[in-house]
């Protein structure tokens, strides 16, 4: 065995190679890393793509169909689907494709705009519940549990009677005259909405601030002097940010389900717009002589839930800092 | 292991349900089965406001006079009557009947049950069927006591009834549940709690509640104490209480009920293709209520440019989908004019055209006399309708509608019912849904709402000569005279349109066709008593 | 552990207090009222309704009379069904709602629970997948989608089922609606004992109970699932809460005259007892729930005593 | 290693005791006594070390010193100023001259900020350099601890532990701060690595004439690196002394358990030693024994002990101890 | 004397997303009936992994690729799972680091204690209880039958190792491996334990494994030591060969950086420099060659074999080539001869 060796490699190396401070391993952010385990999750990646497709569709097929989704066809009343109407068409002669399309865009934008104002409400709430603490945080989350049992329909009705008169007035006064083109019903369910789901996010916020704050890395941050709001933007609410993604990402689903449940019983979005929701429900009494209205934008529903379903997990398993190591 | 338990849990459910199912079916001397949807605020005669429990309380109590099955007037608890040549004085003769506890009905009951009707303390709904009757308005309105009512019993079987002017009508209101009789020791012992109880529910008509089953189901038994119990020849009556139309539809379809009330819309023309599906004309017109005070519908060129250009043929088959009948006036046919076998409609006339084409031109032409050449200019409007129901379709129809042919643009926006009704009732809207169905056989169910001082005005529409007519066909006793101010009106009305009618309603139901001798009361009511099922 | 008791009363009745009261001033918030009608009525009878009702007294008597009512367990007569008292409606509905409810959450543990666990054991493998589906599918398809459907096929096609339910008198009434109230929340069971099964046979103390020399049967059956269910424990109390007073969806499409509707209802008429009664009832039932599930917290988890922290 | 006799810091019959919450209701008769009073000075230049097991409130004192922690009683004094009631905006200024480093380098530095940042993060609060200067600043802090300036812009979670920790050391410093409160800085590291920081820390200490709290359960260590070395057990200082003396001349029975439960590397040694077995676990801090709160543990205990409570006496040259049977 | 445990050329890998880490590469470990073997290292350097291989217990992403596991004889790498079941908790059992996750907190501690009484020895609830009050005498707690049905929340840090230590006894085990068994705990209670394992160790004449990083832990139990670095065996020998005539650079640098407590004068700590290898991408030569101070060309280039220093005592170091220059070793520096 040794007969092979060159004696000559038996000379000291002097000095230390700093070969061992050198890190291997490919640097790689949070995101990088979450990124890249999201990537090997299949169901999570259908449904990112999922998601994807839809959001593009909603956008763009409206911009290319021959219809619009009020246009009334006259003689295409009631067609199953067919190369022209591919999801057929409605009592009136609507094409259900593009009312499904234009579905998608309230749809998505409700549960989108109720997510955001839900995002801001219950990470502000949640995050200085739980900076706070002590007595502060007992009241607060006392409310939320109040919050939490006052029925939902009686706020929502409540809220869109209250707020109808002081929207519209907005409408015509203000700079939200842009948003004029969405109506008031739509706004209104984006807020009601809104206001009605920030009680969840809130929780989420308050226990990860809560486990955060005595972490040792915001102790150092107040032993270099950094101050309250400094502490929850720059430490607590990034190391949070995982849980609320996933948060986010399920209450947008949630909140078009929700809205679906309301159009069934009668206080949806406003005509002639229509969400899945008020498709589905519109349709769900005509399931013997119309199964396809019910169909498809049930079908909407379900996939685009599942997609946002598969996205919120896959993000929690790419997000959650317990994987991490 | 778990495979395992979910396989048994299966296979037990599917055979216990083929067990179930097969035993379930098979006998056909079962009692007919009616759906009534919600369950009924309350089945008492005076308090009661739905048609549903109409039908249920029609079945049970019998007014001095009763309606057949072609909607004559026949005698009831009243075997015979004198009316003053004044037609302001009504003599009734009471046969011998009995309550379901067998004591005698007198004119007594109806003394006090009117009394009740009209007192503003009982808080009956519809006292104001009453108010022909003399000092019933003043009574409800509380200017007056209820003993001042123009009713009174001459003895045990003589009931007197004065009139505060001559109502052509009157026979036909005391068919009418608010006017049947109640008992006074039971009211005065059990309260309004009394309609809740079949115990307490003493009756005189042709069946009795054996059974109240809140918000399931309210079982009638032919009664053994009626007058003319031979001729009744239901045994047994199920009144289910299925709010939902689908299910409805389901049970019906699954041959768990036998009559459906209402069909859901969207199934409507499949049930008619198969021939399951019944229609029936109803004293009601669906409209749209026009707020004058809001501009521009304040112009009646507008106004009547906005009725010309609503297809209704199309709204009925495509969007109501109910087989309903083009409303192209207020008043729907059904009612008598002055001449016996006379239609009111028939002899008023239409007083849109028939013809859309032609209509939308002169719509067109209207509207741009009112300065608005192919709705240039025309502000937004917002129509407003109530989210229940299948309002939005026809709303989206009619948005279409005049858009495509007027160049108007309208804002569709729905409110929960009540808050509707509140926004409506308030004028707080530019355009309304609408809908009215008549309580009496009579136009004037139909025309007083437009009066200017009617609390139903939501049109907020004022015309004195209106009025005039109005309040003339009211006082008079002469139908001729009285129809003619009617169809006067009628035609102040449509030439003016605070309102555009779109269709008359229909009403619409599924019956098991084994089910033989039903008939169907033009007001709304089902009535088995008479029907059979082999 | 009394102490805790009396604490837990104290905080819930405070709940209630603050439920109560906002649900109150909500309610007569919101425009229509409980005698609004199409064709309104005459003054003088609305001024005896107002009277019979109490409703012409001003809010904060309304309220404080409200408040002498519920004391004394009165929740007042409903103003939709007359003379009839919300009591009496609560006491008809709810043993129905909670039949069903009951039976839907034995279901829905009897199934949703095996099938997360089968789904973390093959967690990877084609069971796993499937299951996750099924699962996935069931929190994504509307209440009143899936019972359409249910009674669609079940009821009018193949007639296997009633496509009502009425009061649930025969075993077989219950199957369609179980199905369809305990849909989502079968799924989200098996998804939460998925994910909190694959955290526990992380930890240490199975890799113990592996060293130990125990089969992997018990490895899972004993060592792990009990805590990996403490997870599912914590929704069991607002999913007890919301089955026990009934799905209006559900009960609107089976006909079934439980709870559920009475809210929807009692909201649409504006019958004002009614809303409180059934909003009092709702929270009740969810206090009352959570604080089962505490209960059954410090019984399957040892560590959580009843005055012992359980946060942070 | 230049101790003057200038004292830095100096701690006056602290107390910090935590309300021990008990779902809503908290009991008002149930504290946790961290500290319990707790006296001591440290002389500029010098490293005082803090021992005990956990649970004693060592990282408690360290973390009220810099009034991370509010105190409940007693008094922090810093260079001659009364820190004990500042609030957070007037003891600004003393965060510039206190600064610490944690035991756990996973947990004391922000995953989500990049080293540059979290050792910049001083910088940044009191505004002292920005752009070019700041990036020189954060590159020679990193040289000043043995990394190089590539990982700057590296998260947390690249590093090693060793590393890690040196990135915290580097943070305590971007301010030039006079004294450190090392809250059990090697405690988490392998052997190997923590001969690297110990001898960071004294480079820095001679380089920069700092001064430390050195907080440990490891007494070997601590008597390595600490020029005194104060005892403690449950929220009290029992002994404290000169290290090289307290080693050679334990006098509290709880310091000498302490010493002779210390693992030598050496065989023959290891087994010539009479080791001092203490009885049972560490008492709760909810409810402290009375008197001696040693006793139960103690082999000297006698009844004396449960009814007094032993006061600090000096026993010469700085040695003290609070025992009432120190022969 | 029998040898009880064998283990030849283990290698065991983690395949994780970056690539497959070499945590064990290549172990040869003998343990001789009623001996106790000290395997010292820092983290990561294989010792735990080696352990839990043993037990076939390695948990997922982590595979043992190769090698041979004698115990008594018969190769527990081709036993079936049912077989190992056997094995495991009776005749093999293990001592873990971490009591305060260690335990499942939702049971009694007497009933898992008893647990393996009941499966192994088939007992009766009755008399596993029994044994089991007695272990938890032999192990020191104190009145035991209370405490058999308090949870393991309601025990403390030392408490709980001592239950562990009763569970990894109750079968009356062969060998029984230690994984870092005092590491979370205290001095005084770290003291605790061990004097607790040895005294177990002479009761029961069982072989002990114990896994540590502690030197000083190693040199008070053991009779043999087995250090690891980077995966591999980089010296072995009885405990006085170790600490007395270390022959690796490595096991030097880990003596040096120690403070000696019975050493009056302040003197200056060596530190290994830089840090382990990431086992991601082990260097070709010797692990330990960046961090060597007495590197040689060879190092780099070349994995040293083990150089015998005497039967009892190997080293893999290429400074124990005859070829290379000579370097000795004291507790005070090293001398380049």
């Amino acid at each position: 065995m040794q007969v092979q060796i060159d004696p000559s490699l038996f000379e000291p190396i002097r000095g230390r190679t700093d070969v061992a401070d050198e890190i291997v391993r490919p640097s790689i952010t949070y995101w990088q890393d979450a990124w890249r385990r999201f990537k090997k999750n299949k169901p999570a990646m259908i449904g990112l793509v999922t998601v994807i497709i839809i959001i593009l569709s909603a956008i763009f097929v409206p911009m290319f169909w021959p219809y619009d989704y009020a246009t009334q066809i006259r003689g295409h009343e009631n067609q199953g689907p067919s190369w022209e109407h591919p999801f057929g068409t409605d009592s009136l002669g609507r094409d259900l494709f593009i009312r499904v399309m234009y579905g998608a865009r309230i749809s998505l934008s409700i549960g989108l705009v109720a997510s955001l104002i839900n995002l801001t409400i219950g990470v502000l709430y949640g995050g200085i519940s739980g900076y706070v603490g002590g007595r502060v945080d007992n009241i607060m989350m006392r409310i939320v549990d109040i919050l939490y049992s006052v029925p939902l329909l009686l706020y929502v009705i409540l809220l869109q009677v209250v707020l109808e008169k002081p929207i519209e007035q907005a409408f015509e006064t203000s700079f939200l005259r842009v948003f004029k083109g969405i109506g008031s019903d739509l706004i209104l369910i984006y807020i009601v909405l809104g206001l009605v789901y920030w009680v969840n996010m809130a929780r989420i916020v308050r226990g990860q601030v809560l486990s955060l704050k005595n972490q040792e890395f915001v102790l150092a941050a107040k032993a270099q002097g950094a101050s309250a709001w400094r502490i929850i933007w720059k430490h607590l609410i990034p190391n949070a940010i995982g849980p609320i993604i996933v948060t986010v990402t399920l209450a947008i689903p949630s909140a078009i389900f929700t809205e679906a449940f309301l159009s069934f019983i009668g206080i949806g979005v406003s005509a002639p717009m229509a969400s899945w929701g008020t498709l589905a429900s519109d349709a769900y009494r005509g399931i013997r002589s119309y199964p396809y209205l019910l169909f498809f934008p049930a079908a909407c529903i379900c996939i685009t839930m599942i997609a946002f379903n598969l996205l919120g997990d896959g993000l929690r398993d790419a997000l959650d800092p317990h994987m991490r190591k | 292991m778990i495979k395992r338990a979910i396989v048994l849990l299966l296979c037990t459910a599917v055979i216990v349900s083929l067990f179930t199912a097969c035993a379930s079916s098979g006998s056909d001397n079962k009692p007919i089965t009616y759906n009534m949807g919600a369950n009924p605020k309350t089945i008492d005669p005076h308090l009661n406001n739905a048609v549903e429990a109409g039908s249920v309380i029609v079945h049970c109590f019998e007014g001095l006079t009763r309606k057949d099955a072609e909607g004559k007037i026949q005698p009831g608890m009243a075997e015979r009557w004198d009316i003053s040549d004044d037609g302001t004085k009504y003599t009734f003769y009471l046969r011998d009947a009995k309550w379901s506890d067998g004591k005698p009905v007198t004119a007594h009951d109806f003394v006090y049950s009117w009394r009740r009707a009209v007192d503003p303390n009982t808080g009956a709904e519809y006292a104001y069927q009453l108010w022909y009757i003399k000092n019933a308005q003043a009574i409800t309105e509380g200017k007056m006591s209820p003993k001042e009512l123009g009713v009174r019993a001459v003895d045990d079987k003589t009931l007197e009834v004065e009139l505060e002017a001559p109502c052509a009508y009157f026979l036909q209101l005391t068919a009418f549940p608010t006017l049947f009789p109640v008992r006074e020791d039971i009211i005065e012992k059990y309260g309004d709690g009394w309609a809740n109880n079949p115990e307490t529910y003493i009756t005189n008509g042709p069946m009795v509640i054996t059974e109240f089953v809140v918000n399931e189901k309210i079982v009638l038994k032919k009664s053994d104490t009626y007058w003319n119990k031979d001729a009744i020849k239901a045994d047994e009556l199920v009144f289910t209480m299925i709010s939902d139309p689908a299910s409805e539809l389901s049970a019906f379809e699954a041959g768990e009920i036998d009559f459906a009330d209402s069909p859901p819309a969207e199934e409507i023309p499949r049930l008619k293709k198969e021939g399951k599906l019944t229609v029936k004309p109803q004293l009601g017109t669906y409209f749209y209520c026009l707020n004058v005070e809001k501009p521009p519908l304040d112009n009646p060129k507008v106004r009547k440019a906005l009725a010309l250009a609503i297809d209704r043929q199309y709204i009925i088959d495509n969007a109501a989908k109910n087989s309903a009948f083009p409303a192209y006036a207020w008043v729907p046919p059904g009612m008598p004019d002055a001449k016996e076998g006379s239609d009111f409609r028939k002899v008023g006339g239409n007083y849109i055209g028939e013809d859309y084409k032609k209509n939308v031109e002169e719509a067109k032409k209207l509207l741009a006399e009112a300065g608005y050449p192919n709705g240039e200019g025309f502000p937004e409007l917002t129509l407003l309708f109530n989210s229940e129901g299948g309002h939005k379709t026809i709303a989206e129809a009619v948005q279409e509608m005049w858009k495509n042919n007027l160049g108007i643009n309208v804002k569709l926006d729905s409110q929960e019912w009540a808050v509707f009704q509140e926004t409506r009732t308030q004028g707080n809207y530019e355009i309304a849904r609408h809908g009215w169905v008549g309580d009496y056989v009579d136009p004037m169910t139909m025309l007083d709402m437009w009066h200017s001082k009617s609390g139903q005005n939501d049109a907020r529409w004022k015309n004195s000569e209106y009025d005039r007519l109005i309040e003339l066909a009211k006082r008079s006793g002469d139908q001729k005279e009285r129809m003619e101010a009617m169809h006067k009106a009628e035609e102040i009305l449509m030439t003016e349109m605070p309102i555009i009618p779109i269709y008359y309603y229909t009403d619409l139901y599924l019956i098991n066709p084994k089910i033989k001798g039903f008939y169907y009361d033009p007001l709304g009511f089902k009535v088995f008593l008479y029907a059979t099922k082999k | 552990m009394g102490r805790y008791i009396i604490h837990r009363l104290v905080s819930m009745a405070l709940t209630l207090f603050f439920i109560i009261t906002i649900t109150f001033f909500l309610m007569h918030a919101i425009p229509g009222g409980p005698f609004t009608r199409e064709k309104p009525l005459p003054e003088a009878i609305i001024k005896a309704l107002n009277e019979k009702y109490h409703l012409d007294d001003p809010v904060w008597k309304q309220y404080l009379d409200y408040w002498k009512d519920i004391l004394r367990g009165d929740l007042g007569p409903s103003f939709q069904l007359t003379n009839r008292t919300v009591n009496e409606l609560i006491g008809l509905g709810f043993p129905i709602t909670a039949r069903l409810g009951i039976v839907a959450i034995v279901f829905t543990i009897l199934v949703g629970v095996p099938l997360g666990i089968l789904s973390a054991l093959r967690q990877g493998k084609w069971q796993d997948y499937t299951t996750m589906f099924i699962a996935t599918l069931g929190v994504t398809i509307p209440s009143f989608v899936l019972a359409t459907v249910l009674i669609y096929f079940f009821g009018v096609v193949l007639k296997i089922f009633p496509t009502t339910s009425g009061r649930l008198t025969r075993p077989i009434e219950y199957v369609l609606p179980v199905i369809a109230l305990s849909g989502y929340s079968l799924s989200f069971i098996a998804r939460l004992v998925r994910s909190s099964m694959l955290d526990v046979i992380k930890q240490d103390y199975i890799r113990t109970a592996r060293a130990k020399g125990l089969s992997e049967f018990k490895v899972i059956y004993k060592h792990a699932l009990k805590n990996a269910i403490i997870p599912v424990i914590t929704y069991l109390g607002p999913l007890a809460a919301g089955l026990l007073t009934g799905s209006f969806v559900i009960e609107k499409l089976f006909s079934i005259p439980g709870m559920g509707g009475y809210f929807v209802n009692s909201v649409g008429n504006r019958d004002y007892t009614m809303i409180m009664g059934s909003t009092i009832f709702y929270s009740v039932i969810l206090v009352v729930m959570n604080f089962i599930v505490d209960i059954i917290y410090v019984m399957v988890d040892p560590r959580i005593k009843l005055m012992g922290t359980k946060e942070g | 290693m230049s101790r003057s006799n200038e004292v830095l810091v100096e701690v006056r019959d602290l107390k910090k005791y935590f309300p021990v919450r008990g779902g809503l209701i908290r009991d008002k008769n149930q504290v946790l006594k961290a500290v319990d009073g707790v006296t001591f000075s440290i002389y500029k230049g010098e490293t005082l070390g803090l021992v005990g097991e956990s649970g004693c409130g060592k990282t408690t004192i360290g973390r009220t010193i810099l009034k991370l922690y509010s105190p409940t009683s007693g008094q922090i004094i810093f260079d001659g100023n009364d820190i004990t009631n500042l609030n957070d905006r007037q003891m600004r200024p003393y965060r510039k001259r206190m600064q610490i480093i944690f035991q756990d380098p996973y947990a004391s530095l922000n995953p989500r900020m990049t080293v540059g940042d979290i050792i910049a993060e001083s910088i940044d609060i009191h505004k002292i350099a920005k752009g070019e200067e700041r990036k020189a600043l954060i590159y020679d802090l990193l040289n000043k601890v043995g990394l190089s300036s590539e990982h700057a812009n590296r998260y947390p979670h690249e590093f090693s532990g060793g590393q890690r920790q040196r990135i915290g050391i580097a943070r305590a410093l971007a301010v030039n701060p006079d004294f450190i409160v090392c809250d059990e800085p090697i405690s988490a590291l392998d052997v190997s690595i923590q001969a690297q920081v110990v001898n960071l820390l004294e480079d820095l200490q001679d380089e920069l004439g700092l001064t430390y709290l050195f907080i440990a359960h490891d007494l070997s260590m601590v008597k390595h690196i600490s020029d005194r070395v104060g005892v403690m057990y449950l929220g009290k200082l029992v002994e404290i002394a000169p290290s090289a003396e307290l080693y050679d001349k334990p006098l509290h029975p709880y310091t000498r358990a302490l010493l002779s439960a210390i693992p030598i590397p050496d065989p023959d040694a290891a087994k010539q030693r009479n080791r001092i077995i203490l009885k049972g676990d560490v008492p709760t801090p909810i409810n402290p024994p009375s008197g001696c709160r040693f006793r139960t543990r103690c082999p000297i205990a006698r009844e004396r002990c449960a009814e007094e409570e032993p006061v600090m006496k000096d026993y010469g040259g700085g040695h003290m101890a609070a025992c009432h049977f120190i022969e | 004397m029998e040898k009880v445990l064998e283990v030849k050329n283990l290698h065991t890998s983690f395949f994780t997303h970056v690539g497959e880490v070499k945590a064990v590469r290549g172990v040869n470990i003998d343990i001789y009936q009623g001996e106790a073997v000290g395997i010292v290292g820092e983290s990561g350097c294989g010792k735990s992994v080696t352990s839990l291989s043993i037990m076939r217990l390695v948990p997922p992403p982590g595979k043992i690729i190769c090698g041979e596991i004698y115990f008594k004889g018969e190769d527990l790498l081709k036993k079936s799972e049912k077989e190992m079941q056997k094995i495991r908790g009776n005749k093999i059992s293990m001592v873990f680091q971490d009591p305060m996750t260690s335990l499942n907190p939702v049971y009694t501690v007497g009933d898992q204690l008893m647990e393996p009484l009941r499966i192994h020895k088939k007992m009766d609830a009755k008399s596993a209880r029994r044994q089991a009050i007695e272990l938890l005498k032999a192990v020191g707690i104190p009145d035991p039958e209370r405490r058999l049905n308090q949870y393991p929340h309601e025990f403390s840090g030392g408490m709980r190792q001592r239950v562990m230590i009763a569970m990894a006894l109750s079968c009356q085990p062969e060998l029984v491996i230690a994984d870092e068994p005092t590491t979370a705990l205290d001095v005084t209670i770290q003291a605790q334990i061990l004097e607790l394992l040895k005294q177990l160790k002479a009761e029961f004449n069982m072989s002990i494994m114990l896994i540590t990083h502690d030197l000083g832990i190693v040199a008070d139990l053991c009779s043999r030591v087995i250090v690891m670095y980077a995966g591999i065996i980089v010296e072995e020998g009885t405990t006085r060969e170790i600490f007395y005539n270390p022959k690796h650079p490595y096991t030097w640098g880990l003596l040096k950086s120690i403070p000696r407590i019975n050493i009056l004068s302040k003197e200056r700590l060596i530190p290994i420099d830089g840090q382990p290898p990431d086992l991601l991408k082990p260097p070709q030569g010797c692990p330990f060659m960046p961090r060597c101070r007495y590197a040689m060309r060879i190092c780099k280039e070349q994995c040293p074999g083990l150089y015998s220093v005497s039967e009892s005592h190997k080293a893999a170091c290429w400074l124990l080539d005859p070829r290379a220059p000579a370097v000795t070793w004291d507790r005070e520096g090293v001398n380049f001869g």
